[in-house]
């Protein structure tokens, strides 16, 4: 990443600012690494900034905060953020983060991967955590596709939409993911997409400091082959699209809110109730079964 | 519909706030969203092409900019980003006006 | 003969490679691989295709030090401008590339391919532009061979143009190597 | 029997070795592939996914490797030939259902395109370090059939003959390619259909109560099939089972029903034997390789033979069953093996076992990412004539 | 299985009858396999009779049914059923089926299995199938336990019950599995226990002729283990637990009909639409998009 | 260090050998245990549901052995030491993210207890046949530790000393019991907590921004950990990497990434080396057996040496690494290696190579379900005398 | 509550139907549940053990049987079974009851 | 000296092998291995526990001809019966097994441990009543390590009531083979 010194205003000479400002989220960036992996307009990074941007508001202290990642294009974030940050196998980032979760207890653990490797091939982990309530935060940026692989189709492409592995259109029935974690037992359901920056900053805040799992679905632009196949512009018309055709629904029922191909799209906080949380529960329901016997688990010195 | 930005409730009256805009040009892959959403039309797209090939934006209206950070918080890749204060530029609207794609 | 072409991802760089392999090795009836960069860590960044074609069948796949290097962007030419071996070619995009320190152990030759392609409505064709001027240069594959390339490698609807778009590369090197 | 027409893309194309398999798949009489996406073997389920609609297959992309894996067993018992596709990491996690291919005997390919581990490791880049795995991955005693190809245009031949295999001994085969030769594009030939040999699914024909799904009795016949829905009301178990398909769970049967497994593979091993020989007779020293190793290794043993050095060649086309005793005869003629492979050492180990001592066997690794440099398996052939 | 020559009075001479009668299951039944596995007083063989019947009533041709079972006491099952019937690995018995189902499209396949085997590591491959619409009836025998392998906790098993991996009780919160497979798009899911037997029945014999994924929970005894552990009795007190608390409430909300320990059950059929099945909807997509060029897929000869 | 006293149950104990391993676990200092039930080794698991709430540890039964590995693993860098438990079925489904815990050098144990194969097999009965797999079974090239214990007593001394392995070279140790030992009930000493050496987690000490999670310099050290939480923000990857733990994708990275793993193992075979050697001087034929069928063997050796025969035996405890040097060494010296394993040849196939034809190898295979007929060790032996 | 049976809407009716009702002791795992549920009190616990140990039924009042075959759809063993038709045996309550576990 | 213990499922078997073995390895110094039958195949048959009883460690764990054979079912008789050495011991639950063909090789003893559990007021006690019984008949293990066996191996509540079936079972035997 590099200094700024200079407002950039190109052709123009303009004097120099004192010291060298900086990216005022460049503590949080292994900045090292940058520029990301991720593609003009990819919708991701904006989700990473709203990430760090929720975990500053929530007042946790970063270092107790972690971050793990499965893999996809998605599962790249964990890799760029400067705090505690895990980079798993795909599909694997829940379980791998309820080991860290509980294997270190001061910690929150928040999960920042992909569709495919959230709802595909980690569906069963997915559901667990949910039902265990464990106390994790699990971010899923859902851009219709496989994106890491090439762009195939997953369980939360659209009907009708072209992937590399559909490339007639895709004629499964996709995931509501929302419907999918209230089902299981989530306390916290939300789901935004990336233009809503403000709003998903507002949700990851709120996830992060609730205890127990929370599931925040993000839709964003994956541009370069989901947007691409399906001729549908660059990152920026999907945001445009976005704009046109999200609708606020808080409180809407989970059931109710399908994503359909290029159709409107319901987001809003769907979901937001109190149950303790697995550790805790563990600790209250042993201490009470075991009483004096009971030594709780508090992580190693 | 809704905003997607924080509305700069009292921007037309006294103490609007201002912030500067700082761009990383080489950095930037110059997706447009900071310009799309900029409420204040600050920023706009630059002519010339950074080291990757991408067209990067360029500072239209330095006074204008309400400090929203909403382009901060948009930006895929943390190359630009707003300090609050007033304009350390002058405006520079006419100056850039030839500079800018369309 | 090892050729690399190069530049950033949406430019159409491996099917340049795949477009000049088809024709050696289909219809000049060459050997030819190609090999390309795959993967995250090439997307947003320099992105390219290596394509070896000889005369006999083809053992080692990648190449090393090519002798034709096509460069598309700045960074890609930055990237691989040491390559090259003594006697090289080196194709560029006359606006996308602005080389810093030449090379004076090999023969360099641009085209404004973008630009080119973007006067024929869009500058995804800059590759084709491109690939016309690498056949027109190089001579390592026919245009003949070119052109019988494009069908079933190109969007039908879009062949015509992209005939149009070799020959106008074609073209431009052939007036470039007459001056 | 000959290639089904409907299938077959007849004519010269100039595609990856993962188009290539595809192609080979459907021409072998594939009609069923269950994948999941994995680089850089998704390009051959793309394939399939574009091609099948067209031939009358059936794709259907999982939820994961496993669920592939599961599938196509099930599908391979509901009558077509069966096929997934995937690499390391998948690979890894097909590995428990892989054994129950093996038990129920259910002929299938599954293609690995062999990508740098261990882990995620180097996702677009080549390895052969898989190699081993494709023998022991999988918990218990078992063989499979394992074969390389080295060149787009046998990624379209041998998937053939990893069908014809499947269906001959009832196994899953192991199609090992490797990154390079997966994504590497090259002139691929398509014959006709009317020159494609297939073997065709061995049905049976008797009397559907005399129906046995296994043959445990050490004649040497591997036990026909039926497809489910005909009223053979079979059972199959991945237990240990009878040759009824029953369980039975104890040491007699399990002896009986493992060595089966291991047997038809290993008692016939010359007969599943493929592999390319050249200039043996008068070798000092030989080459052994396989997939794009082996193409990397004929231009260090070209510069050798200038050099007049007296290298031989064995190029491994099915490495498992491993050509024991090929190489146990071939020991007592030269001096050394040199075995280049894109790994620390794996068939290696195999060719330095039979050498027993014999002839030395010289490994020259490559921790993946790349092919090797031909000078460094020239340097090992140098060492190997001294 | 023995053949039954007279009434069996045991202490009474009677008059044997004319023929060796044999139970009417018979040909359904591996006899030769007989007597079962399955302990006194459990569930599962009830389960089975349930299916036979169920199948019987459906009307289809029992040579184009074919039953898949995972690994457990449950998953015994399939080996007891004269079909096409197959034994699998733990937790992909729907996977199989689903290569079966696809692989001879003439075939209805059935499962089935127990809670862990498909809730539990199978978790995936179940709410994956029922996204799809995949046409599969899955009969799950939930006996709140993994019985086959000694009786530990699962995500059936309710809080506050033991187990022998939850020595103090289970912790943590169970699933709703009809709520679950409703959320992922099951089109007909009910639940009953090995109680409801008629009940049990028709909903089998309903499921198997529906198109598309139908689940229906069966609660069963495991007296050897569950009811050991908890000190419930034996199989025979369980069912006359489930006749005081089983209450039937067809059309039940899935989302109000969780499980709790010894508390009231709810039973009833809770889904029943009409949604085209994932091979009937391949078919008329590609179809549509492909005209002539398309050639379905029809199994092989 | 010495055992933390208030894990370990002090006294004479008459337990089987899974509880015992439980019990080993615990007083080498593990506090996290993530499993999935499966015979024969759910009763490790259980022993720790139970004992774990008095000690301070957290059990957890995950919903199948990939979440079960997978949590292990991010447990292990939040600070415990950590655990998980199978059997084949389930190692077989491990394999991807034990490629993961090796890639990330976690420090953990993997127990399985091995039961009869391939694929469901024989449940309840017990197989050495996943010896192989152990070392092969995830893709990639890298190498683990694996021990073999022959007795409840040693299924707790062992668990120990495989946890102080696990944390010394930072790698997944493999814990490889059968049914047999799992399942025999013995007597078990537990001894007081002050005998018990432990090695306890490496954390770094120095500065945070010096910190770095690998060190593949070559020097033989291994990196220090530390644990997740205190402010070190760490970033580690199952991508090939470099000591930072960024993900460095090309060949030289891998080289560097992946000789490491294999380096750390195979270089420090001779520190890692754990067997017992018995009248090896004056052997003409050796014994090299592991796990329940070293004291079967035991049997058939002293029948042997009854009969005057010079037979010496080695019992591997620690069977990955395999002591090549020693193998090498020895096969000078007798005539036969004789090599009774439950399986159809595994170990068998290592002490061959590198008896490189100096002496001849004779395998005794058991198909699985029961122990060997001591008769037909000795028969065996017999005909090594020859 | 709920019937968990087949109700035989006409049992005090003429026309009752009847079964004959046919064990299997050696199969039976006396779990009682045909005992439990007969909605006729047919059938009753012999004393004996089977060859397993188990406790079979025995049929109490044959000619009650009304064919209803609950005690054949619940029993988890496929034990027990009934046949339609008149009873081919005596009614043997009182000959048993002394036989019968209580 | 090998052991086997056999009956079906839920009679506690195991326990009594268990119990044996514990006596004789923790309190008697001997050493002791007991082996069991597992798994699904052994639910509701005949299941089995067998304890090798030795002064040397135990090498071989299983048994193949057990010296004392204890059935306490008529199936698991029935299937272990043929396999004693001869001159063994067998004992049976008198109620529970009717012994069909008699081998007159081994020295059969009998006690109606079922009856004297369930006049004890639970048949689950039965097991230990068998292992009373055991213990007088065979003395293999003494009555004072059984019953330091005992804690421990049976829940609390129940010590003082297995104590007393331990002594039943003893004082039937060592009447038995005083007459
Ligand atoms: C076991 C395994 N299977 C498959 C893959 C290949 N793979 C890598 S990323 C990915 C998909 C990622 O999709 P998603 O999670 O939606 O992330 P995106 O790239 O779309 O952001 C797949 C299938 C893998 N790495 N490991
Ligand atoms: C991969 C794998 N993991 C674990 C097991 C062990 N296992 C066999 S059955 C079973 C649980 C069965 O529980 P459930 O499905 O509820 O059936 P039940 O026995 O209760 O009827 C388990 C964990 C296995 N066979 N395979
Ligand atoms: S491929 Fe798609 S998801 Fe991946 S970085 Fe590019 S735009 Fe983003
Ligand atoms: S902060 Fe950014 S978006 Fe807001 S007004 Fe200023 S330039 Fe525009
Ligand atoms: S949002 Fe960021 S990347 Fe996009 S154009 Fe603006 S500065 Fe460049
Ligand atoms: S253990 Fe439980 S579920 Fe298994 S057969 Fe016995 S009673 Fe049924
Ligand atoms: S059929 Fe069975 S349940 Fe019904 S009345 Fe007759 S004996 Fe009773
Ligand atoms: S229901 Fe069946 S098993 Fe149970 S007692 Fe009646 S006949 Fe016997
Ligand atoms: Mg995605
Ligand atoms: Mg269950």
């Amino acid at each position: 990443m590099n200094k700024i010194t200079a407002p950039a205003t190109s052709t123009l000479k303009v004097p120099e600012s004192p010291e060298p400002l900086e990216h005022p989220m460049k503590d949080y960036l292994r900045t090292e690494r940058f520029p990301h992996i991720w593609c003009s307009t990819c919708g991701i990074g904006t989700v990473l900034t709203a990430f760090i941007a929720g975990l500053q508001k929530s007042g946790l202290d970063r270092d107790k905060v972690a971050v793990v990642s499965g893999i996809g294009c998605s599962g790249r974030a964990a890799g760029y953020l400067r705090l505690d940050s895990f980079h798993s196998t795909h599909g694997r980032a829940i379980p791998f983060a309820t080991g860290l979760a509980l294997g270190n207890p001061e910690l929150k653990v928040a999960i920042i991967s992909g569709d495919g490797d959230i709802a595909a091939i980690g569906g069963n982990h997915f559901i667990h955590a949910a039902r265990r309530n464990m106390n994790l935060t699990v971010i899923c940026i859902n851009n219709f596709n496989y994106a890491m692989t090439g762009g195939q189709a997953g369980p939360t492409t659209p009907q009708e939409a072209n992937a590399s592995t559909a490339p007639y259109g895709a004629y499964e029935y996709p995931f509501n993911l929302p419907y999918l974690a209230e089902s299981c037992g989530a306390v916290y359901v939300a789901r935004w997409t990336s233009l809503h920056v403000r709003r998903a900053t507002k949700a990851i805040a709120e996830a992060l400091v609730k205890p127990g799992f929370s599931f925040i679905e993000v839709i964003a632009p994956c541009p370069t082959l989901y947007a691409r196949r399906n001729r549908l512009g660059t990152g920026l018309d999907l945001m445009r699209f976005y704009h046109d055709t999200a609708k606020i629904q808080h409180g809407a029922n989970t059931k109710d809110i399908d994503i359909e191909y290029q159709k409107e799209i319901i987001v809003g906080k769907f979901v937001d109730k109190d149950k303790t949380d697995f550790f805790t529960n563990r600790n209250s329901f042993l201490q009470n079964k075991l009483g004096d016997k009971y030594i709780p688990y508090k992580g190693t010195k | 519909m809704m905003n997607y930005w924080r509305t700069p409730l009292d921007i037309n009256k006294i103490e609007v706030p201002h912030g500067n805009v700082h761009i990383d040009n080489e950095q930037c892959k110059g997706c447009g969203f900071c310009i799309e959403y900029c409420p204040r039309d600050v920023l706009a797209l630059s002519k010339d092409f950074n080291r990757k090939g991408y067209h990067y934006p360029i500072v239209l209206k330095q006074g204008a900019c309400v400090n929203c950070t909403l382009c901060e918080m948009i930006c895929p890749d943390f190359s630009i980003f707003v300090v609050e204060g007033k304009p350390s530029h002058p405006n520079i609207d006419d100056v850039l006006k030839k500079g800018v794609k369309s | 003969m090892d050729i690399r072409f190069s530049g950033f991802g949406g430019q159409g760089i491996i099917k340049s490679g795949m477009l000049i392999g088809k024709a050696a090795s289909l219809f000049d009836n060459k050997f030819a691989t190609l090999t390309q960069s795959f993967g995250p860590e090439a997307r947003g960044g320099a992105c390219s295709a290596q394509v070896v074609i000889d005369e006999n069948a083809v053992l080692y796949p990648y190449i090393i030090a090519p002798e034709i290097l096509v460069s598309m962007s700045q960074e890609a030419y930055e990237k691989f401008i040491g390559d090259p071996v003594k006697g090289s070619i080196v194709l560029t995009d006359t606006d996308l590339v602005k080389p810093k320190k030449i090379r004076k152990d090999i023969k360099m030759y641009s085209i404004p391919a973008t630009r080119i392609a973007e006067e024929m409505g869009n500058r995804i064709f800059a590759n084709v532009v491109m690939v016309g001027f690498f056949t027109a240069i190089t001579n390592v594959v026919s245009l003949e061979a070119m052109k019988k390339a494009l069908p079933g490698s190109v969007p039908e609807r879009f062949l015509a143009t992209n005939i149009e778009a070799l020959e106008k590369g074609y073209e431009y090197g052939k007036n470039l190597t007459k001056k | 029997m000959k290639a089904d027409p409907i299938g077959v893309a007849t004519g010269n194309h100039f595609i990856d070795g993962d188009h290539a398999c595809g192609e080979g798949a459907i021409a072998a009489g594939c009609r069923f592939l269950a994948g999941y996406p994995i680089t850089p073997s998704t390009e051959v389920a793309e394939r399939i996914a574009e091609r099948f609609p067209k031939v009358g297959g059936m794709f259907i992309q999982m939820e994961d490797e496993i669920a592939s894996m599961a599938a196509i067993i099930g599908a391979a018992w509901g009558g077509p030939k069966v096929m997934t596709v995937t690499s390391g990491p998948g690979f890894s996690l097909m590995m428990e259902n892989i054994g129950l291919a093996v038990m129920l005997e259910t002929p299938c390919v599954v293609v690995n395109v062999q990508r740098g581990g261990p882990s995620t490791g180097l996702p677009p880049l080549t390895a052969q370090a898989d190699m081993m795995q494709a023998r022991w991955g999988s918990h218990g005693d078992y063989e499979i059939i394992a074969l390389c190809p080295n060149s787009p245009q046998e990624c379209f031949d041998l998937t053939i003959t990893a069908f014809n295999l499947a269906e001959t001994w009832r196994v899953p085969v192991m199609f090992m390619m490797d990154e390079c030769v997966g994504h590497m594009t090259e002139k691929v030939v398509i014959p006709e259909a009317d020159q494609i040999e297939i073997v065709p699914r061995n049905f049976y024909k008797g009397k559907k109560e005399d129906y046995r799904p296994f043959n445990f009795s050490g004649s040497g016949e591997i036990a026909p099939m039926i497809k489910a829905g005909e009223g053979y009301n079979i059972h199959i178990t991945g237990l240990t089972h009878d040759e009824r398909g029953y369980p039975a769970l104890d040491a007699e049967a399990q002896d009986k029903n493992v060595r089966h497994l291991v047997d038809k593979i290993l008692k016939n091993e010359e007969k599943i034997r493929l592999l390319e020989e050249d200039q043996i007779d008068d070798a000092e020293v030989i080459v052994i390789s396989y997939g794009i190793t082996s193409r990397v290794s004929q231009k260090a043993v070209q510069d050798a033979r200038a050099a007049g050095i007296k290298v031989g060649t064995i190029r491994l086309i099915v490495v498992w069953p491993f050509p024991e005793k090929l190489i146990r005869k071939l020991a007592s003629k030269v001096k050394a093996f040199i075995v280049p492979e894109i790994n620390l050492g794996q068939i290696s180990l195999e060719v330095e076992r039979y050498a027993a001592g014999k002839a030395i066997t010289i490994h020259v690794p490559h921790a993946g990412g790349w092919v090797h440099d031909p000078n460094d398996i020239l340097k090992a052939i140098k060492k190997g004539v001294k």
